[in-house]
């Protein structure tokens, strides 16, 4: 038998490895075959530079150790070790394991996979001084360990710290079927090496879940290992459309469902079929709706919690350009030579549509504008053309564009070299897609926070009155802007944090983002944010978006303030 | 003890008595036609919970016979006296108060010529519509269902060419509850409500309407319909302006409902009392005064003074009678 | 159509006695309409008319388009009432719809405005030297000839049915707005359903066609067709009238209004020229009569003695559906037997060329 | 077509005909976005418009013309509109005013 390592049993097993890496190549090159000749550049750029040594480490510490996923949930992180690095150990060990025993000679795959089958004969005491037996059976413990875990977490995700988990499809099905079959099969087989029938459950477990693996969820085991080198040589996806590097992100999604409990339209509003791993798997299987692309807040709270780091805010903007999107056609050409602005000044201020329905705000922007002495240029103030971004989230970049040409212009036009904004919905888009070269964009916030320091603006300390502070998506999570605001409220009040904040903060439910909420959601969204800062025990929310403001308003007694407003209650 | 004399049984005039009693009274109820009830008896559900409105009326009922409540049936009043009412053949009833609760008489839709009621075959009113759903026979004239409705509101209602200067109140929500029952009975069909004003006052009101447009799929269309003819093929085209796009518009529909108003009661002029503009009597004052007369014994109650709901008719049937109550004390 | 509401809409016309005022259009488009008009009254009625040539136009084209001042046309009426009274009448029928209109709502304002009539009064003498009676009664010549229908149904040779089947003729009714929209008490069977053509044609044995741009204006609208910029409004009308009533394939439509019959009949050979539609089940045509013209076929006249010749639609077929004898050689010849000349044939002749139009139905 | 100068033509008729008017995809429309027929016409969504203010799009009156099936030049007119989200804002029924936009610019784009 070790002279042929054949056994009508391996077939299962032989086949299922053919299809899975006939499968795996065909996919791998031809996506790679199609990326843009700017991403194949950085490809060979990328391969060798110091970014495939930090790849191979963080193929270690995420493929193999999961440690993201450890850092979100620890069972979680078990579980995914225990399969993974399990796994992996038991193939490396086993192939240790064959040399220690057979030399260093040439043994089919099916050789070291039924290692125990084909050496029957031979006396598996220590080699090496190793037990290799025992260290095989505890691999396996710990593997099966794990299958327990995923098992248990399949009929009760709540005990394992998920309160909901994904559901699957016919290839998940078949795929971990197979899966929970293998490595059962294999104590069994190892433990009654003469029993045939157990080698054949075996080798049949495995071959399922090969051919099945790379129409199934567990296609994230390889695909994740191409992902990590491709994100570090620089590749991306874009919001613009898709790409061929998008299949990469799609198919490293396990499904593992982290994404599911933090979405407010899930634990809100009762969505069960929209969140980031149901829209990759609609995507990754071409059945992708407009409903499903389209009902997303585009908060970022499920990218920040994504083991595998997915862009999934962009996937989505990019299947929405697909879907949604329409060519400009010069449609907003109505609004080009549209200047409506007023006053002059080197510091203009945008702000912006939602901030034009608050006319709170723009008073407060106009008096702490005065306190500080001033001379500003208002962009908008009778009404003006949007910044783009709601265009751009609905998927239609190319129109967006052009209004973001039309209002860079009028910026240009008037000479001013900063650029002050009260809305992080009009402050992300200036900075992620105008060109702007010669003006520095700033939120109200960081401008605040510039004028205190540079002492143009003195506040009265606040009271004792305890605030607490809304962190909009588009500033913290968007931006990266979370403690201009903070810093801010702190010279003038008792800050305290809700349980979720900074870049765990909650939406306010109402992103312009989602195209497709109803009313009735984001008031039940809206709620639960209003019920999680009145928990701080603050008596107003302070939030730096006159979107949030008005949609958090809608779910509280409380009372909910612009930063601005604040400040200007403080001006000395 | 001398009586308490209601003129009327309709809802108003039936809880006046009931109150009456509680009240340690005795009322007397002079009901013109042969039975309690009033218009309520033609109602099928009523708005906006959708009660049936005969439960409304057996409640009342069952409670009018615990309390052995004296009824004159076929009994007409002829006018008002010093000590009571004058009955038909100069017959007199005495009484230490007299409760005016007479009703309202429906807008005869006849006069709007242009609608073509009693001229086409399949137009309605909304009262037709109500009898057609209590016999459960909601069809067109030859018993088919329709594929088109439309209905009409302001039907003698907000309309000076037919002195009916008053909102009837209650015919916007009538207009909505119909077009939802008709989406029930017809799945398939298109329903139209044509308005001029969309008055939901009342408590629900709005939510029921906004769900006929939501989830019942009820077209509503502001402007009033000029005319209804008939077509070739024995429908109705009718002509409005769409004012919200201020353009004019036309369609056929196999029936066309017309919302009718309230129109005060003819037997309104027999009191001899101040009357509005539109015929309805004239309470003292519309504050604290609402269900008090100019006499010092007479006293109103329901849509003898205005169009009123039925919930709101009952409510004043009470009041009435606390108000009899304390003039009587009064006296003393 | 269970239909008795004109029923509430009876008025009082005078039994005998009229002082006559004519049309301006009628005189001059359907000369023979008001000739037939007198020639029933006198021959088949037996009734005292009087026709009186120093009557003028009573300025209702003037007054509608808004040349003429209010207190003009007053005192232009009220010479026609002082001439009336000059006559030894009290009566007045009216030829034209317009003039019906105008006379009705003269006499209302002056009941409401006494102060207008005095005016009037004042005006009228310094002007001519003369005084007026207020007419007793002012019917429109339509109102007349309905008042009569048994009377001639009586006289009549023919009904107004298919000679060869017997089937009554549908007929379609079009009744001149300034008839009863201004007063519906002012015209039998109100505004909403006239009834004053309605009740000839159904006398007479014809049927009414109820389609559903019936109360529809024919489209003349004095300022609409004057101006030449606003015509297309006006022809928008007719058409409107004519696709609506199409389907129901009229034999002929009768009016009783100058405007009216003269815009639904020429109006036909306009839209023929202008967008390759016609009317009328055999595409020639749906012609419009008069409701004279209509009596005189009834009581035997002969068509051309009546003007029908005039007519833009040929009325040749409705006259062998209707089994009239005419002499068709002589329907262009006039006094004695000169011949008055004939027009181009056009789409809506019936003998005219081959020109095939999209025919609407 | 006949040779004379009319120096007119039969003008259009502007009244919109509902039994003419193909209601097919405005029914469509209604069916996946039922709050599309929520409206009650209060003008605030034009009122506060971005796009209004600088152009005559009025989203109020076009969206009532798709209602009627009047859908010639619907596409064109919601092409002027930047999907800004203040008219949702403003919207007393809760409608989800730019959803009706993207949804008359799918259904309508061959009008």
């Amino acid at each position: 038998m070790v002279q042929t390592f054949y056994s009508g049993f391996v077939i299962p097993f032989i086949v299922g490895t053919s299809v899975l890496f006939a499968v795996i190549i065909y996919k791998y090159v031809r996506w790679m075959v199609r990326l843009p000749r700017r991403d194949k550049l950085k490809v060979w750029h990328g391969l060798f530079s110091v970014a495939t040594l930090k790849g191979i480490w963080e193929c270690f510490t995420e493929c193999l150790l999961h440690r993201r996923i450890w850092r979100v949930n620890p069972l979680l992180g078990y579980m995914h070790t225990a399969f993974a690095l399990g796994w992996f150990l038991l193939i490396v060990v086993g192939w240790v394991e064959t040399i220690a025993y057979l030399g260093l000679r040439f043994v089919p795959l099916q050789g070291h996979i039924f290692f125990d089958y084909f050496t029957q004969d031979m006396d598996h005491g220590p080699r090496w001084g190793i037990n290799f037996e025992v260290v095989m059976d505890v691999l396996l413990l710990y593997v099966l360990s794990g299958l327990v875990l995923a098992v248990f977490k399949r009929f009760r995700s709540r005990a394992m710290g998920m309160k909901r988990t994904t559901k699957l499809t016919l290839g998940d099905r078949v795929a971990m079927t197979s899966l929970w079959f293998v490595f059962p099969m294999r104590l069994l087989a190892e433990s009654f090496p003469s029993q045939l029938p157990l080698w054949w459950g075996y080798s049949i477990a495995l071959g399922v879940f090969f051919v099945a693996m790379p129409f199934s969820r567990y296609m994230h085991i390889f695909t994740e290992v191409p992902l990590i080198f491709l994100r570090r040589w620089g590749i991306t996806s874009e919001a613009g459309r898709e790409k061929s590097f998008d299949h990469f992100q799609l198919e490293a999604c396990s499904r593992c469902g982290i994404c599911i409990d933090p979405c407010q339209l899930q634990r809100d509003a009762g969505m069960r079929n929209v969140q980031s791993a149901y829209f990759i798997r609609d995507r990754r299987y071409n059945r992708l709706t407009r409903y499903v692309a389209d009902n997303c807040l585009l908060c970022g709270r499920c990218q920040v919690k994504c083991p595998v780091g997915l862009e999934l805010d962009t996937l989505r903007l990019g299947s929405r350009h697909s879907l949604s999107g329409t060519p400009s056609n010069g449609r907003f050409n109505y609004a080009c030579d549209v200047d409506r602005s007023r006053g002059e000044g080197r510091v203009g201020y945008f702000a912006g549509c939602m901030t034009l329905l608050s006319p709170k705000i723009l008073r407060s922007m106009e008096r702490i504008f005065t306190a500080a002495g001033e001379q500003v240029w208002w962009a908008d103030r009778d009404g003006g053309v949007c910044c783009g971004r709601p265009l751009k989230l609905s998927g239609d970049i190319e129109a967006a564009r052009d209004m973001m040409r039309i209002n860079a212009e009028l910026f240009r036009n008037h000479g001013i070299t900063t650029l002050v904004t009260s809305c992080p919905i009009c402050l992300r888009v200036f900075r992620e897609d105008y060109n702007l070269d010669g003006i520095e964009v700033l939120h109200h916030s960081e401008y605040f926070v510039r004028l205190l320091s540079d002492g143009r603006l003195t506040l009265k300390p606040g009271g004792t009155e305890k605030m607490t502070y809304h962190d909009p998506c588009e500033l913290g999570r968007g931006c990266g802007i979370y403690d201009a605001p903070r810093e801010v409220l702190q010279t003038v009040g008792t800050l305290v944090e809700p349980a979720e904040t900074r870049d765990e903060a909650l939406c306010c439910g109402s992103s312009l983002a989602n195209m497709a909420v109803e009313n009735s959601s984001q008031v039940a969204i809206a709620q639960a944010v209003g019920r999680a800062f009145e928990a701080t025990g603050a008596g107003e929310i302070v939030t730096a978006c006159p979107l949030c403001k008005k949609a958090i308003a809608r779910g509280t007694s409380l009372p909910v303030m612009d930063l601005a407003e604040v400040i200007e209650q403080h001006l000395a | 003890m001398k009586k308490i004399i209601v003129v009327g049984g309709g809802p108003a005039g039936m809880q006046a008595a009931l109150s009456l009693v509680a009240e340690g009274l005795k009322p007397v109820i002079v009901e013109r036609s042969g039975a309690l009830g009033g218009k309520l008896r033609d109602w099928h559900n009523l708005f906006p919970s959708m009660t049936p409105a005969h439960e409304v009326l057996e409640g009342m009922t069952k409670q009018m016979e615990n309390a052995g409540v004296e009824v004159m049936l076929h009994t007409e009043v002829e006018g008002l006296t010093d000590g009571g009412v004058l009955l038909m053949e100069g017959k007199k009833l005495e009484g230490e108060a007299v409760i005016v609760a007479s009703g309202f008489d429906i807008f005869d839709a006849r006069l709007k010529e242009e609608y073509g009621y009693h001229i086409y075959d399949n137009v309605f009113t909304t009262v037709d519509v109500e009898r057609m759903l209590n016999k459960g026979e909601v069809a067109l004239h030859d018993g088919s269902a329709p594929h088109g409705i439309a209905f009409v509101h302001c039907v003698g209602s907000r309309d000076e060419k037919v002195n009916q200067k008053h909102c009837s109140k209650v015919c916007c929500i009538t207009g909505v509850k119909q077009a939802m029952e008709m989406r029930q009975l017809f799945p398939d069909a298109e329903i139209y409500n044509f308005y001029m004003d969309i008055r939901m006052f009342g408590p629900g009101y709005e939510e029921l309407y906004q769900s006929a447009q939501q989830d019942f799929g009820v077209n509503f269309i502001r402007g009033r319909v000029s005319e209804a003819s008939p077509t070739i093929d024995g429908r109705l085209q009718i002509k409005a302006e769409d004012t919200l796009v201020g353009r004019p518009l036309k369609m056929t529909v196999d029936m066309l409902v017309l919302i009718v108003g309230m129109k005060a009661s003819s037997s309104n002029e027999k009191y001899a009392l101040p009357l509005s503009s539109s015929g309805f009597l004239t309470p003292r004052d519309l504050f604290s005064g609402a269900v008090s007369s100019d006499l010092p014994n007479v006293f109103y109650a329901g849509t003898a003074t205005a169009p009123k709901t039925i919930g709101e008719s009952i409510c004043e049937g009470s009041m009435a009678a606390e108000k009899v109550s304390e003039y009587l004390k009064s006296r003393k | 159509m269970k239909r008795s509401s004109w029923r509430e809409y009876e008025k009082e016309i005078a039994g005998d006695h009229y002082y006559y005022a004519r049309s301006c259009i009628r005189q001059n488009f359907f000369p023979g309409s008001e000739a037939t008009f007198l020639r029933i009254m006198r021959d088949v009625l037996g009734k005292d008319i009087y026709d009186d040539p120093r009557h003028t136009s009573c300025t209702g084209i003037g007054y509608h388009t808004d040349i003429v001042p209010l207190d003009t046309t007053m005192a232009v009426v009220a010479r026609q009432f002082a001439l009336m009274t000059e006559a030894g009448y009290e009566n007045m029928a009216v030829s034209c719809i317009t003039s019906f209109g105008l006379y009705t709502e003269i006499l209302e304002t002056w009941h409401e405005f006494p102060e207008t009539e005095a005016r009037a009064r004042e005006n009228l003498f310094k002007a001519t030297g003369r005084e007026f009676k207020k007419p007793a009664n002012i019917a429109h010549t339509s109102d007349l000839i309905f008042h009569n229908r048994e009377e001639i149904e009586r006289q009549a040779v023919r009904r107004l049915v298919d000679a060869t089947t017997g089937e009554p003729l549908k007929v379609v009714e079009h009744i001149g707005c300034h008839y009863a929209k201004i007063f519906p008490k002012s015209g039998i069977g109100g505004s909403e359903f006239p009834y004053v053509l309605a009740g000839m044609v159904e006398q007479w044995g014809g049927q009414v066609v109820d389609y559903p741009e019936r109360r529809h204006c024919c489209g003349f609208g004095f300022r609409n067709y004057l101006v030449q910029v606003n015509r297309g409004f006006s022809i928008a009308n007719s058409r409107k009238k004519l696709e609506s009533m199409a389907p129901y394939k009229p034999d002929m439509m009768v009016a009783n209004c100058p405007g009216c019959a003269m815009f639904l009949d020429k109006w036909q050979y306009a839209l023929a020229e202008m967008e390759n539609v016609t009317y009328g089940a055999d595409g020639r045509g749906i012609p419009v009569l008069t409701y004279e013209e209509m009596a005189g076929l009834v009581l035997g006249y002969d068509p051309w003695d009546m003007g029908m010749q005039m007519h833009q639609v040929d009325v040749e077929p409705l006259l062998g559906k209707l089994g009239v004898r005419y002499d068709s050689e002589a329907k262009y010849l006039g006094r004695g037997g000169k011949f008055i000349g004939a027009p181009k044939p056009a789409a809506v002749n019936a003998f005219s060329g081959d020109r095939i139009y999209r025919i609407k139905h | 077509m006949s040779a004379i100068e009319w120096g007119y033509s039969v003008l259009p008729a502007r009244t919109m005909d509902l039994d003419r008017n193909d209601l097919g995809p405005v029914r469509e429309m209604l069916e996946e976005m039922p709050q599309f027929g929520a409206c009650i016409a209060c003008g605030g969504c034009t009122a506060t418009c971005t796009a209004g203010n600088l152009t005559s799009f009025n989203f109020r009156r076009v969206h009532t013309l798709v209602r009627r099936g009047e859908y010639t030049g619907a596409w064109a007119e919601m092409n002027k509109c930047m999907l800004c989200g203040k008219c949702r804002l403003v919207c007393p029924r809760g409608i989800n005013t730019r959803g009706v936009v993207r949804l008359i610019k799918r259904k309508l784009g061959d009008y």
